[in-house]
């Protein structure tokens, strides 16, 4: 699938909102206005290239915590983030219930993920059986990090989906850590994409720092998917620049040096090279794209902080299916 | 009417529930082509189809995880696990997703689901193939705890389980699966609500309460206890979790004394809420000490026949307790 | 002496024992040269060096598993668990195994280790930063379940955990990690013995029991319901198994009435048992019904800020179900 | 390491004597002397050529249930499996606690495994670890069925002493079944050795019915456990003659020709037809072997009848290690 010059530039605009809204929420916290973020700059490639070779709305998705990029690719609003950061009411993935970026869009074929890493991966193979027994032409995505491929969990699911051929893909978001855990700690071999071969399905390992890279590795994963010939299991190899979340400090674990070396393949930068050799990204359109970035971004932080809190007596429910309230 | 065994009325709860609705299926171990260990999935895998009666890797913490998956999709599973004693692998699954999807999603996801498990001991199966869990599920918001004490009830309630919008976690007692008998109508669908309690047999002198294989000795007990001239009330619990605290606490307002009887753990096990309930509830009405009668504090049931027999409470034992409290 | 907080207490516990035993190791997620995500083995990596101050993968199950293996093998495993939400995935290897091997194998194999895991709401860590688990695990034979609430306790529990023969589950009150400060001597050893409950407060006119967080909390409650004339004693559980039904029933039998506090849900939570031990052990000399003021009957505590000070329960509330009970 | 003549004859020895052991438990069955058997019949080469490239009673064992072959390589008498099988109180494994065939045995290094499958997996991985810990030169031997490697616990464990380079053999017994179910729904790879290949480890694949050849594969792989060179997974591949145990029928769900085809590889017979070849095994020799099992057997069975059970009240204890009572 050749993507038009149009979807190409999405793409790397889709990469720059979901940056700028990041950037906002490391903002926010440091003013004190927001609790809690993680974030997923460095991962937005990989995330963009997965998302644009899914049938948006049609597919399904299990994501996990630092996909941003690919919630915004699926549907979701620059506002309903903001929301999210502050705990706000109208979030729509848990009304507030959950931390921030857990997402849930029901709208948009996005189940909901606790915080419990790898748990979301056997729901996506459950989602992949359903398929099948229905006989149906979805594919289900589900992503984690490296470190989360650890957990027993992971495995079964990804045993499963292969012995049972579901059309599942499975997107390791490998950023080089957990936490403080470096990968090697993780795995002994050398690429997350290797788990494959003792699971007997394909493993694929990929830049994630190039977002048209990951996007055909994902289009082959998908094709087969859909046609009935089972799962892939795509590694998108990255570094996460950021601390792990607004609690932690990564100077206790990594140098300075470690991470400026790794921003140079900040997948802004790579993909704007990219667009720029090909000629489509030009000044006037970058600068376009990061005015309207700043103008949603603002008017999303707007939008939240006037958003009224959950009263306190809803956290009274919905425990039960019966007590969901639609208003 | 025809009398029928409570394994047979398990089956018969899911081969109708899987006739009725084509988004229920059943996945588990050797619940195919080898109609599950003990049975209960016998001739649905010939009639629904490997697609719908699924023999699942050796696994159970994707047996339940890909349950919800398929739930979340829009599919009615009805998940196997061959003993309860093996339902501790799935215990992330079913507390940290199956119990809390709704609530977390402020609705937007809910997991209609079942999770089956025979439990319970005195069947010679030794420390891992005796164990009740009852206890670490009613303590899980989110969730439905089922246990049946009788063939009416496990197919009534099991069907009742299947269409539950809920994530329901259904115990047999395996013990009686074949030794528990009783009238079940064939000719007309039979739906218990999940929720009730019910009062199994009237009486005035004390409140019996039990579940499964207990109540099906605490009614044997109450029985004989009648014969000496104590009238025992014996209430069976069966929708152990949400609580139904105003079955158990008007039973014991009418009598003034409750004894509690289970085969798990004494100690944080299930009778521990219902006596407190009752302490808090019923504290006026209280003639005597609520009185528990369960298996010891010891980690299961033991295989050796002398040591079972000394874990497990039986009808002699129960009927020693009603006796004591009677005399209070 | 000096004041510490609770997490520098429990940080200088392990410090200590790595220092004395050699057998002794610390397994978790990022407890090496990151020092914890609560700082609690901050400098302990540099100190004894990656060998005994292990990064594991990301995998729960087996950091208890890989644990449970090193102890019977004669090691001394202190195993840390990130969030006690995140402990589930290991219940298997916690119940079945670590639980039920020295009973299993007759007293053959032993499994000596100390499972540490910070636990409770209030934090702003929503469902999965937040929970409390100690019901699961104080209904468990085999198990001992230890939850501190003050520095001295928290150290000299800790130590005595590490020297104890049997798998302990430690559960650590974070939101107490640098609020709760109080004074350890530095020049000498502390030991405090695991099993006893305590009489933090005594009191006549009823009976609060609580432990971690909460019982900080009771004993605030306490001072403000004293300048009202209400005499409140507090005993401070810090063992929650083995149940210490003698310090429970001592004090109830003195004051007459119970209140039991925690943030757990209030179903099948820890407070059934106590009130069941009550109703059981002091009927006769109770005044009132037995409370229970803990956590609601949701999955866990929301992200959100109303919501989660409309779960968790406080000074206030506890200072209001005193006086109600105070009343009766 | 070449066998001498009397070893290997030993080591059929050892396996003709579990097989007379297996097939009694199933007569005590039928004559309702016991309640439960479950059987290592078909397996014994496997259990036999690893127990003999052990140090034994200096290296570490966690096996599972149908490792009967290999307990008595490691020093569990005939009279102590009856005892199990009866559940009486002299049983070494737990004093009657347990169902027969949940081994441990102190003296022999071999520590207690439960029902659940698979999670003996990582209290090897954990003997390992303990091991390289104390700079021992010992190795620990985990054995489970290929089933087993379904659960996310096995992966786990094996994971984690690949990353740690760990002295730990894991042997997985793929008998084809796991009680009904085919080793086709368990994994998508065809062999069971292939998961090492995700994991970063040695994986080797070996004709489970040829006691030598097991013998050989493991003892390269504890020659490289012994030096620090790491785990190797090893795959008997083998067939489960029996029923899965005295409770099932195996018919079930597989045919009377499956099983009789199998038995043709019945590893009794083809290690009998080499030491044949090899001339070791005379007519006369195998008939006193014969002999000398049977009046095992038998001694034990009489033995067994004759001990006591254990006293009601011995239920109560050992609870905690306080509690652990020597007499
Ligand atoms: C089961 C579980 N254990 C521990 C944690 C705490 N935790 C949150 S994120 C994280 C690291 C995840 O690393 P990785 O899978 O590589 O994803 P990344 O954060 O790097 O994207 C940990 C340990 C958790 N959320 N769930
Ligand atoms: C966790 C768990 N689930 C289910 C069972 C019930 N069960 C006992 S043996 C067995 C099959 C094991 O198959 P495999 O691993 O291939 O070993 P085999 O019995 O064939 O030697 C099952 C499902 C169990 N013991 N543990
Ligand atoms: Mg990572
Ligand atoms: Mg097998």
């Amino acid at each position: 699938m050749t993507l038009s010059d149009e979807t190409r530039l999405e793409m790397y605009w889709m990469m720059l909102l979901s940056r700028r809204l990041d950037e906002r929420a490391w903002v926010l916290h440091r003013q004190g206005k927001i609790a809690f973020h993680i974030s997923g700059i460095g991962q937005e490639a990989a995330q963009v290239g997965a998302a644009y070779a899914l049938r948006r709305g049609y597919d399904w998705v299990a994501p996990y915590y630092r996909d941003l990029a690919l919630m915004l690719c699926l549907g979701y609003e620059p506002r309903e983030f903001m929301l999210s950061l502050m705990g706000k009411r109208e979030e729509p993935s848990s009304g507030g219930r959950q931390m921030p970026s857990h997402w849930s869009l029901r709208r948009a074929n996005v189940v909901s993920h606790s915080a419990v890493v790898a748990t979301q991966c056997s729901h996506a193979t459950g989602i992949g059986l359903a398929i099948k027994m229905r006989r149906e032409d979805k594919v289900v995505l589900a992503s984690l990090g490296e470190g989360s491929t650890s957990q027993g969990e992971w495995y079964e699911a990804v045993n499963w989906a292969a012995v049972h051929q579901l059309p599942v893909i499975f997107l390791v978001e490998n950023n080089q850590y957990a936490i403080s855990v470096p990968v090697e700690k993780q795995m002994a071999v050398p690429s997350a994409a290797d788990r494959a071969c003792g699971l007997g399905l394909r493993g694929v390992a990929v830049d994630g720092s190039d977002v048209f890279a990951v996007h055909q590795a994902f289009t082959e994963a998908v094709e087969l998917a859909r046609s009935g010939k089972g799962p892939t299991l795509i590694e998108a190899k990255m570094y996460r620049i950021t601390p792990h979340s607004s609690d932690d400090d990564d100077r206790t674990y990594r140098s300075r040096e470690e991470v400026e070396e790794h921003k140079k393949r900040d997948p802004l930068l790579v993909n704007r090279r990219i667009l720029e050799r090909d000629g489509l990204l030009t000044a006037s359109r970058l600068e376009e794209m990061e005015s309207r970035a700043k103008k949603m971004v603002d008017e999303a932080v707007q939008y939240a902080e006037q958003a009224p809190y959950p009263a306190a007596e809803e956290a009274a429910y919905p425990v039960y299916a019966e007590e969901v309230r639609h208003d | 009417m025809t009398e029928i065994t409570l394994v047979e009325a398990i089956r018969q709860a899911m081969d109708e529930e899987l006739a009725r609705d084509e988004r229920v299926f059943i996945v588990g171990e050797d619940v195919g082509k080898r109609g599950g260990v003990f049975r209960a999935t016998v001739g649905l895998f010939e009639k629904y189809g490997e697609e719908r009666v699924i023999d699942s890797p050796l696994a159970e913490l994707s047996i339940v995880g890909v349950g919800i998956g398929a739930a979340l999709y829009g599919m009615r599973p009805i998940c196997e696990i061959q003993f309860a004693d093996f339902i501790y692998p799935a215990f992330n699954q079913i507390v940290s997703e199956a119990a809390k999807m709704c609530y977390r999603s402020n609705g937007e996801w809910t997991v209609p689901m079942v999770i089956r498990a025979p439990y319970g001991g005195g069947i010679g199966g030794g420390l891992y193939h005796s164990q009740s869990v009852e206890a670490f599920f009613a303590h899980v918001p989110g969730l439905k705890v089922v246990i049946p004490s009788n063939p009416y009830d496990a197919k009534g309630l099991l069907k009742s389980a299947v269409r539950d919008p809920n994530p329901v976690i259904f115990l047999e007692p395996k013990k009686g699966y074949r030794l528990i008998r009783g009238e079940v109508p064939q000719d007309e669908e039979i739906l218990v609500p999940i929720g009730p309690a019910r009062v199994s047999r009237q009486g005035s002198d004390l409140s019996l309460f039990a579940y499964g294989m207990m109540h099906y000795y605490a009614l044997q007990a109450a029985q004989k206890a009648a014969e000496e001239g104590i009238d025992v009330e014996v209430v069976d619990l069966r929708t152990l979790y949400p609580v139904d605290r105003e079955t158990i606490l008007t039973s014991v307002r009418k009598t003034g004394k409750a004894l509690i009887v289970h085969e798990d753990n004494l100690s944080g096990g299930y009778g521990a809420e219902v006596a407190a309930t009752i302490a808090e509830g019923a504290f006026t009405d209280l003639d005597a000490p609520v009185r528990r009668l369960c298996g010891p504090d010891v980690p299961a049931v033991p295989f050796s026949h002398p040591m079972q027999e000394w874990f497990m409470p039986n009808p002699q034992k129960i009927l020693q307790a009603i006796r004591e409290l009677a005399a209070f």
